[in-house]
């Protein structure tokens, strides 16, 4: 066990190098100029220039990877051209929100998605299996912005039970500021994310309730419910658990514009405007450690397997 | 007998199935809606990027079908021409990303040697968000049709290598592709008599989803100002345009909102019925 | 993993890292500034953002009143020699920067260099700079190698680059560099800690601050804080920032989209104002270093096309928010004329084909850099891209964000290399109000963006600077006009005021052309 | 004698579509306290569903009783609700299964599986249900029950399984007991035992059985009863003994003549030339890991064999024997760790897949799952001609050979162009050994190619097997886990075990008086020695 999350981990590091190079050529390869955008309207093509050499972008491509690489494995992901600031402490920052965000959505939709999948593979050709369906799909097919700008126009403007944007801590303001804050952003984050599950649960539920020991059950007179609780979902798990990991992703990306609609300071903002001002310290510390949190999540989750499932052996 | 009876009697045309599969018909119907309008639509319909400062912002009705937007110009046109846009999006992008996922993954699943590089590389990938991934490279790189295409299709190939590598690695075990060892056929004579159709049926389901879900995507980085250039209409960027006026003017948004929403349903449902329609077994492989 | 547990301190910092929290106590401005404040250097960079900051926290000698004179701030009295080649300055008592120590004329010649060696005025100013140099503490002299007229225009520069006024060790920083102290002597202190690049910024009022005896009149007159806190919220999404108005959640939103006026006008408790007199001028910017466009004819026909209503009604709507205007100057500054201006009013299509068809045009394609991120800039060039066209140029619009265009229009290649034949822009009114400023400049070395070139432009807008009198100034300023219109060195697409937006508890927003903070209470 | 289990004229509906109506069709059968009644028929006789009805577990999506009653501790199962039938399940009457591995829930502690009975049906305290369930696992013969009831199911050996099942299902000493061919799955060996288990706990408790199975030979073993089931109808019923010995239904009869004799019938001993000779061939299975390596499994250990032109040699081994990674070896479809394949003296173990295609059409193999034989993307002809194709011969030729061969193999040549799923399991075992003729080879690997059949088709195809080997002069090696099969078909067999060979001699010797212990385990194991009289030479 011990000597698979060695392993595991360290099957991690060349993933890791892989982004890393990759971010590093992507930005390199742009034709966006941050030394341009700096000196601003007036600067002359010498300023420009003048500019380009203090960032270091004069230097060979090689040599300005390694560069970075070797400060990276030192926990320096740079300073950010703008405002100054090292790339570790605009993070940390903006990490609360974000974080936060993403927990309340993960949970929420996992409280609505997997019943809803259950129920619908269970009642499998019903109703209701058909309804779940249309919504996980239609879950597909909105997009988020336009999700968002409806709810804060019905919950917002129109009832006025919600505030419009912002995010409060919890831990300066209080949970319930937090939570009034924060209900909006989730619910439209949750939409996608519920639709990813429940797809999934169903399937996978699907499947298992086809399987003998379901009927073993069955033949020892359990209910129904205890069946689909007992068994099904118990040996449902480990696909639903994945896929909740690959969904990290999606949420990160969900993020970016959440959060821009609902202007929380969070990390998919930092990423945004960072990107559309070239700031390359930033994108690249950003993408690096957006990967990094999806590889280690998805660690987790590939440990956990083994509680879920006895039969996963490391 | 009836041993010999029940094996006969499997196997029945996949093909009627599908083509009574509720959502199939649905989905079907409305794509075909779809692709029609914004195939001819055009004709009929007045220029998408002629721009009438005086007659900006008229609400439906007086405006054209779907009103006008900040530049006067005609949403209902637009959002016809904005389709075509954006169903090429989804297929350019479900067609290249099928299309090189499947060489990667028959690669990787069939000579072991490049299997590890290319899975590593594809975790790599699959790491970054494909949002983040599409918006850094479209925002650095300029924003063209090709460009948002290409950030598009980038983060969706490595699922399509993962599916296929994993019916590839099933499949080489059947004792027919065996047999076929056996009967010294050429590996790549295997791939492509064996192999290569049971990946079809998967990929085609695959390519409805990520035609889907790119034609989303491609409304998304227009929201996020990393879309295709205004100049050439698409729903993703007429909304992301209209997206200020969503109080005073909905309808900028609404209209074209509601052709997305619909082509997106309309494939995910083909997809879903494709899906059901074939082995179950591949539902687990899909997102 | 080694980057792991380097990461760990960001977990550690996460407690700090939350958002300011607003004691209800003090009385706090809570704005939604027009750009997110992405650096804290007015000199470094010109972005407005950054100049509003500067005016914060810092303090200038001179500032402009509501007639664009220059008035004295931190100065207390000058006096200039007649032949105004020898100034003397003396700094107003008990002005102290932020960490209490007093402000010299040290700091005050450390910053004032520093500032001249970015700032395109500075550098006309030190260029014809024999000496400066302090006399005491708080008295400095400057002295002119040659003549040059605008030495308290250029003190009392009201927009980017502003001299603003920083401690000597701070302006020691290399201009190319950005400072990293920020203290000021302004009548407002930068909280470092609760700044959140991309989101917030936060204020405190300076208790220590001397604001001067007169009242408020632009940037000039007694800067009183009126509250203890101003945030500055950063909001992405214009949407979202009026929303958040409506719902009383700001205060005060610098810049709202003209078009979402309609629905902030619907609610009582928000005034929509246009608070700055002077406006912004639009620019259609021709590169004249390429074809076709390196011909004076083919610009005029191109301009000939241009009609400014057409622009300024599909960028800003409603006509209470713009005019036209066929001044370089902005209309209602002092130089403001219609001089030789025939030429740019016309705005019909049909002249321009005719004129075009004069020409030698051989169909080289036009190639207009559109910046997608800012609307009216996009909208400026699509109006352009259609009106060319239906003058028979071939034009190919390239979409773009307005960072991708401020560096690929530094290159003065072909088009084929990277390069451009168009863009569009706008200057605010106070930038631009006379012919020192660098949007007129006619040389293609010292130029700016396009790089018209035409000796006798330059020499109108020397003599400019050198002018003693009012009478004097205005001719010249005439001439470079005249010159600039006959050249063709850009399109002018009118002037438009951007409007503020607040809640009416929101009281004694100042007129000005630069949004000041000073001076507002909240009821 | 007090009757538990009374079926009359069930009859169960088929879906629309299918090729008959009823999947059982006026079905009558009562099950007696303290009997063991068989069920015995091949695939689709019905006899599976007439269990499952019983049980209620019918998937009512496809499968609906129309007519008859079930009546059970004087209840009718059909009528009475889903409560009153849940509370029945367990207590009067529980089933086991014929896969336990897949019947018992991979994820649960087997203890708690069976507890999970007690918890549904009685009030017991978690510590009484704990001591019943160690008692129970007692009576099933397990060994230490304290750590088995803390094992999951994966970790058990099937034999070990099926007595959890037996537990599991037992605990509460229902009346009826419902095996759904328990020992199919299992070894010989194993099958010996649990068949001997059953029967003890039946006397026992004095419980009827209602034993379904597809093996006469079991049913010697066990029935006290038999029932024969033919496309969902009772064909013949009647006291064992009388049925097995004078079968009045002419399907009855069928089924007992395929039943393959132990003794083995007399055989040329062949001198032909030597065709294949393998030399100490050595597979072993190890995962290394990053960290030094992982466990190691000698798949096979130095096995030696000699195979002459026109011989059959057997293998012939429980799972896990090695049997078939023998097989595979030769093929060279897994590379042995060590050892030499001779083929005219040419080490083929040594050349690399590039060299190796020139001998691939040298030995073909026929492989034991009929459905998955086949591509079941291509047509019947594609998958014969794609050999020789491969080997430069033309295609009208190649297609030529293939008609040939499909009448060789006893189907019609017009079947070439239709698809796998268009034939029965049988069929389609016949075009896989057309195929491999297809390709001239001189030695033919049957790798358990009998086993998934029913033993009429069973019979058929290894008279066709039999036939070609003489026909072509072949030489078979024929791998089987069934020792009736081997004892016909076979000249000289070699028995392994856990990758070793044990013994090896000429059929009729070792069937006669086997060498080693294990040889004579395996062969008193062979279920029904004692009362196919006829059968026992």
């Amino acid at each position: 066990m011990l000597n698979y999350i060695a392993v595991r981990i360290l099957s991690t590091v060349p993933v890791m190098g892989i982004v890393a190079l990759f971010v590093f050529i992507l930005l390199r390869l742009a034709p966006g100029d941050p030394a341009a955008v700096i000196a601003g309207d007036y600067a002359t093509a010498e300023d420009v220039e003048r500019i380009r050499q203090q960032l270091g972008l004069t230097d060979p491509l090689l040599i300005q990877f390694f560069r970075w690489l070797g400060d990276i494995l030192q926990g320096d992901l740079g300073t950010s051209i703008f405002s100054n600031k090292p790339v570790t402490v605009l993070i940390a920052q903006r990490l609360e929100p974000t974080l936060l965000l993403a927990l309340t959505t993960i949970i929420f939709s996992i409280l609505v998605a997997v019943p809803l999948g259950t129920i619908a593979a269970y009642r499998s050709g019903s109703a209701i299996d058909r309804l779940a369906m249309l919504f996980s799909v239609g879950g597909f097919s909105i997009p988020v912005f336009v999700l968002g700008y409806i709810l804060i126009y019905v919950f917002s403007m129109q009832l006025k039970l919600l505030p419009v944007q912002g995010y409060k801590s919890p831990f300066t303001e209080g949970i319930g500021p937090f939570l009034s804050h924060i209900a909006l952003p989730t619910l439209t984050l949750s939409v996608i994310f519920i639709a990813l599950i429940s797809r999934m649960t169903r399937a996978s539920v699907t499947e298992v309730l086809e399987e003998d020991y379901i009927r073993t059950a069955r033949a020892k007179g359990q209910s129904e419910l205890r069946i689909l609780l007992r068994h099904a979902l118990r040996n449902a798990a480990v696909p639903i658990v994945t896929v909740i990991g690959i969904g990290i992703a999606l949420l990160i990306g969900g993020v970016v514009v959440t959060e821009s609609v609902f202007n929380i300071p969070g990390l998919g903002r930092l990423v945004l405007d960072a990107v559309l001002a070239r700031d390359y310290p930033i994108i690249q510390g950003l993408i690096l450690f957006f990967s990094f949190v999806y590889i280690f999540v998805n660690l987790i989750i590939d440990l956990c397997y083994t509680l879920l499932d006895p039969r996963i052996k490391y | 007998m009836s041993g010999e009876a029940a094996a006969a009697r499997s196997d029945p045309a996949p093909l009627r199935i599908f083509l009574s599969h509720p959502g199939v018909l649905f989905g079907g119907m409305t794509l075909a809606g779809i692709v029609l309008l914004t195939g001819i639509g055009p004709v009929f319909a007045t220029d998408p990027v002629s721009i009438n400062p005086l007659n900006r912002l008229k609400p439906p009705g007086a405006g054209g079908f779907f009103g006008t937007d900040m530049l006067g110009r005609d949403v209902f046109s637009r959002v016809l021409n904005g389709g075509r846009m954006s169903l090429t999006v989804g297929l350019a992008v479900a067609f290249l990303s099928v299309t090189i996922g499947l060489t990667l993954g028959l690669i990787a699943g069939y000579i072991r040697s490049l299997d590890a590089v290319i899975m590593r590389v594809m975790d790599g990938l699959m790491s970054i968000p494909a949002i983040l991934l599409a918006i850094a490279m479209i925002a650095l790189s300029g924003a063209t049709l090709t460009t948002v295409i290409v950030a598009i299709v980038i983060p969706e190939i490595p699922r399509v290598v993962r599916l296929v590598r994993s019916v590839v690695l099933t499949v080489r075990e059947e004792p027919y592709v065996e047999a076929a060892i056996a009967a010294g056929t050429r590996t790549f004579q295997i791939m492509r008599r064996h192999i290569l159709p049971n990946t079809v049926a998967p990929l085609i389901v695959q390519a409805t989803y990520i035609c889907g879900s790119a034609m989303l995507l491609e409304a998304i980085l227009g929201f996020l100002g990393a879309g295709i250039p205004p100049e050439i209409p698409s729903w993703g960027n007429i909304m992301a345009e209209g997206r200020t006026y969503f109080q005073l003017t909905p309808w900028i948004i609404f209209f074209p909102g509601l052709a997305l929403a619909l082509a997106v349903l309309a494939v995910n449902f083909i997809g879903d019925g494709l899906r059901d329609t074939l082995d179950p077994r591949i539902a687990r492989t899909m997102r | 993993m080694k980057l792991m547990n380097r990461l760990k301190p960001i977990i550690a910092t996460l407690a700090t890292a939350t958002i300011g929290s607003i004691a209800v106590s003090e009385t706090v401005l809570r704005v939604i500034p027009h750009a997110d404040l992405k650096n804290l250097d007015p000199i470094w960079t010109t972005a407005y953002i950054s100049r509003n900051h500067g005016y914060m926290i810092y303090d200038t000698l001179f500032s402009m009143d509501e007639n664009f004179t220059p008035q004295p701030q931190m100065v207390d009295s000058y006096s200039s020699s007649d032949d105004g080649m020898e100034w003397t300055f003396t700094l107003r008592d008990g002005l102290t920067f932020h960490d209490g120590s007093p402000v010299t004329s040290e700091d005050v010649i450390a910053s004032l260099e520093r500032w001249g060696k970015r700032d395109g005025m500075g550098q006309q100013l030190f260029s014809n700079l024999a000496s400066l140099e302090a006399q005491d503490d708080q008295t400095f002299v400057l002295k002119l190698a040659s003549p040059f007229g605008l030495v308290l225009e250029a003190l009392g520069k009201i927009s980017s680059n502003v001299p603003f006024i920083m401690p000597k060790e701070v302006a020691a920083t290399d201009p190319f560099e950005q400072i990293t102290d920020y203290t000021g002597s302004g009548p407002f202190v930068f909280q470092e800690d609760e700044w959140v690049p991309g989101s917030q910024v936060v204020y405190t009022k300076f208790e220590g601050y001397v604001p001067r005896s007169e009242p408020v009149s632009a940037a000039s007159g007694g800067k009183i804080a009126g509250v203890d806190k101003v945030i500055w919220t950063y909001f992405p999404d214009q949407t979202t920032a009026v929303n958040a108005l409506m719902a009383g959640e700001v205060d005060y939103f610098e810049r709202p989209s003209n078009d979402l006026m309609a629905i902030l006008e619907t609610n009582p408790d928000v005034v929509v104002e246009v608070n700055d007199p002077l406006g912004n001028i639009g620019f259609a910017r021709f590169n004249h270093l390429l074809p076709p466009f390196d011909d004076v004819d083919v610009r005029r026909a191109a301009i000939l096309a241009m009609n400014q209503p057409d622009y300024l009604a599909a960028a800003f709507g409603d006509e209470q928010f713009w005019m036209t205007c066929f001044s370089v100057y902005p209309c209602g500054t002092p130089f403001a004329s219609e001089i030789a201006s025939e030429g740019i009013k016309t705005g019909s299509v049909e002249d321009a084909k005719e004129a075009l068809a004069k020409t030698g045009y051989d169909g080289t394609p036009v190639v207009i850099m559109q910046p997608t991120d800012i609307p009216a800039l996009s909208v400026f060039s699509l109006v352009t891209a259609e009106k060319l066209r239906d003058a028979g140029f071939t034009v190919e619009v390239q979409a773009m964000d307005w960072a991708t265009l401020t560096s690929r229009r530094a290159s003065r290649e072909p088009v084929s290399e990277g390069g451009w034949n168009m863009f569009h822009t706008w200057w605010i009114g106070a930038d631009v109000m006379n012919p020192m400023a660098i949007a007129f400049s006619g040389d293609p070395d010292a130029g700016w963006f396009g790089w018209p070139t035409d000796p006798e432009l330059e020499e109108a807008r020397k003599a400019f600077a050198v002018a003693e009198t009012t009478e004097e100034k205005a001719a010249q300023a005439h001439r470079a006009q005249e010159r600039l219109w006959t050249i063709a060195a850009s399109g002018q697409l009118g002037q438009f005021f951007t409007p503020v937006a607040y809640r009416n508890s929101v009281k004694g927003l100042i007129k000005s052309p630069v949004e000041f903070y000073w001076n507002i209470t909240i009821e | 004698m007090t009757t538990i289990l009374d079926i009359q004229d069930l009859s169960v509906s088929l879906p629309p579509g299918g090729d008959r109506e009823f999947a059982i069709e006026e079905v009558s059968l009562t099950v007696d306290s303290c009997e063991i009644v068989c069920v015995v028929g091949e695939s689709g006789s019905g006899k599976s569903v007439t269990a499952f009805s019983v049980m209620g577990l019918l998937d009512r999506r496809a499968l609906n009783p129309v007519a008859g009653t079930i009546r059970l501790a004087d209840k009718d199962l059909l009528t009475i609700d889903d409560r009153t039938l849940r509370q029945l399940r367990g207590e009067r009457v529980s089933m086991i299964f014929q896969e336990p591995m897949t019947a018992l829930n991979p994820v649960m502690r087997v203890g708690d599986q069976i507890a999970e009975t007690l918890e549904i049906h009685t009030g017991l305290s978690s510590t009484q249900r704990h001591a019943r369930v160690l008692q129970a696992l007692a009576d099933v013969q397990l060994p230490d029950p304290k750590s088995l009831a803390i094992s999951y199911p994966h970790q058990l050996s099937g034999g070990q399984r099926q007595r959890i099942m037996i537990a599991m299902a037992l605990i509460l000493e229902p009346k009826l007991l419902i095996a759904d061919e328990p020992t199919t799955a299992l070894d010989v060996t194993t099958q010996a035992k649990i068949l001997a288990l059953i029967k003890q706990l039946q006397s026992s408790r004095g419980m009827g059985v209602l034993f379904i199975t597809h093996d006469f030979g079991v049913v010697a073993e066990i029935a006290d009863r038999v029932i024969v089931m033919q496309n969902g109808r009772i064909v013949e019923q009647g006291q064992v003994d009388h049925l097995l010995n004078a079968p009045k239904h002419p399907y009855t009869r069928l089924l007992i003549d395929a039943v393959p004799s132990m003794t083995p019938p007399e055989r040329r001993h062949s001198n032909d030339k030597e065709a294949l000779a393998a030399n100490r061939i050595h597979k072993i299975y190890g995962k290394s890991g990053w960290f030094g390596r992982g466990r190691v499994v000698h798949a096979a250990q130095d096995i030696s064999l000699t195979l002459r032109r026109g011989e059959t040699l057997g293998i012939v081994g429980e799972s896990g024997s090695g049997k078939s990674t023998v097989a595979r070896c030769i093929m060279r479809l897994i590379d042995p760790t060590s050892g030499e394949i001779l083929i005219d003296s040419i080490d083929i173990a040594a050349l690399r897949q590039s060299e190796l295609r020139r001998f691939r059409h040298q030995i073909q193999i026929i492989f034991q799952d009929p459905y998955r034989s086949l591509n079941p993307r291509r047509t019947v002809g594609d998958s014969i001609v794609e050999g020789p194709m491969n080997f430069g011969v033309a295609a009208v030729e190649a297609w030529e050979r293939a008609r040939e061969l499909m009448e060789t193999v006893g189907l019609s040549a017009e079947s070439l162009s239709r698809f796998p799923h268009q034939f029965s399991g049988g069929q389609r075992q016949r075009i896989c050994i057309a195929r491999a003729l297809a390709m001239k080879p001189r030695i033919l690997i049957a790798d358990e190619a009998v086993s998934a059949l029913d033993v009429s088709v069973q019979a058929q195809v290894l008279d066709l097997l039999d036939d070609v080997r003489q026909e072509f002069q072949l030489a078979m090696l024929f791998i089987t886990h069934d020792l009736r099969v081997a004892a016909q078909i076979c000249d000289r067999i070699m028995v392994m075990q856990d990758g070793q060979l044990v013994e090896r001699g000429s059929t009729a010797t070792v069937y006669a008086n086997p060498q080693q212990q294990y040889t004579r385990e395996l062969l008193a194991a062979a279920p029904g020695r004692r009362k196919f009289p006829q059968k026992v030479g």
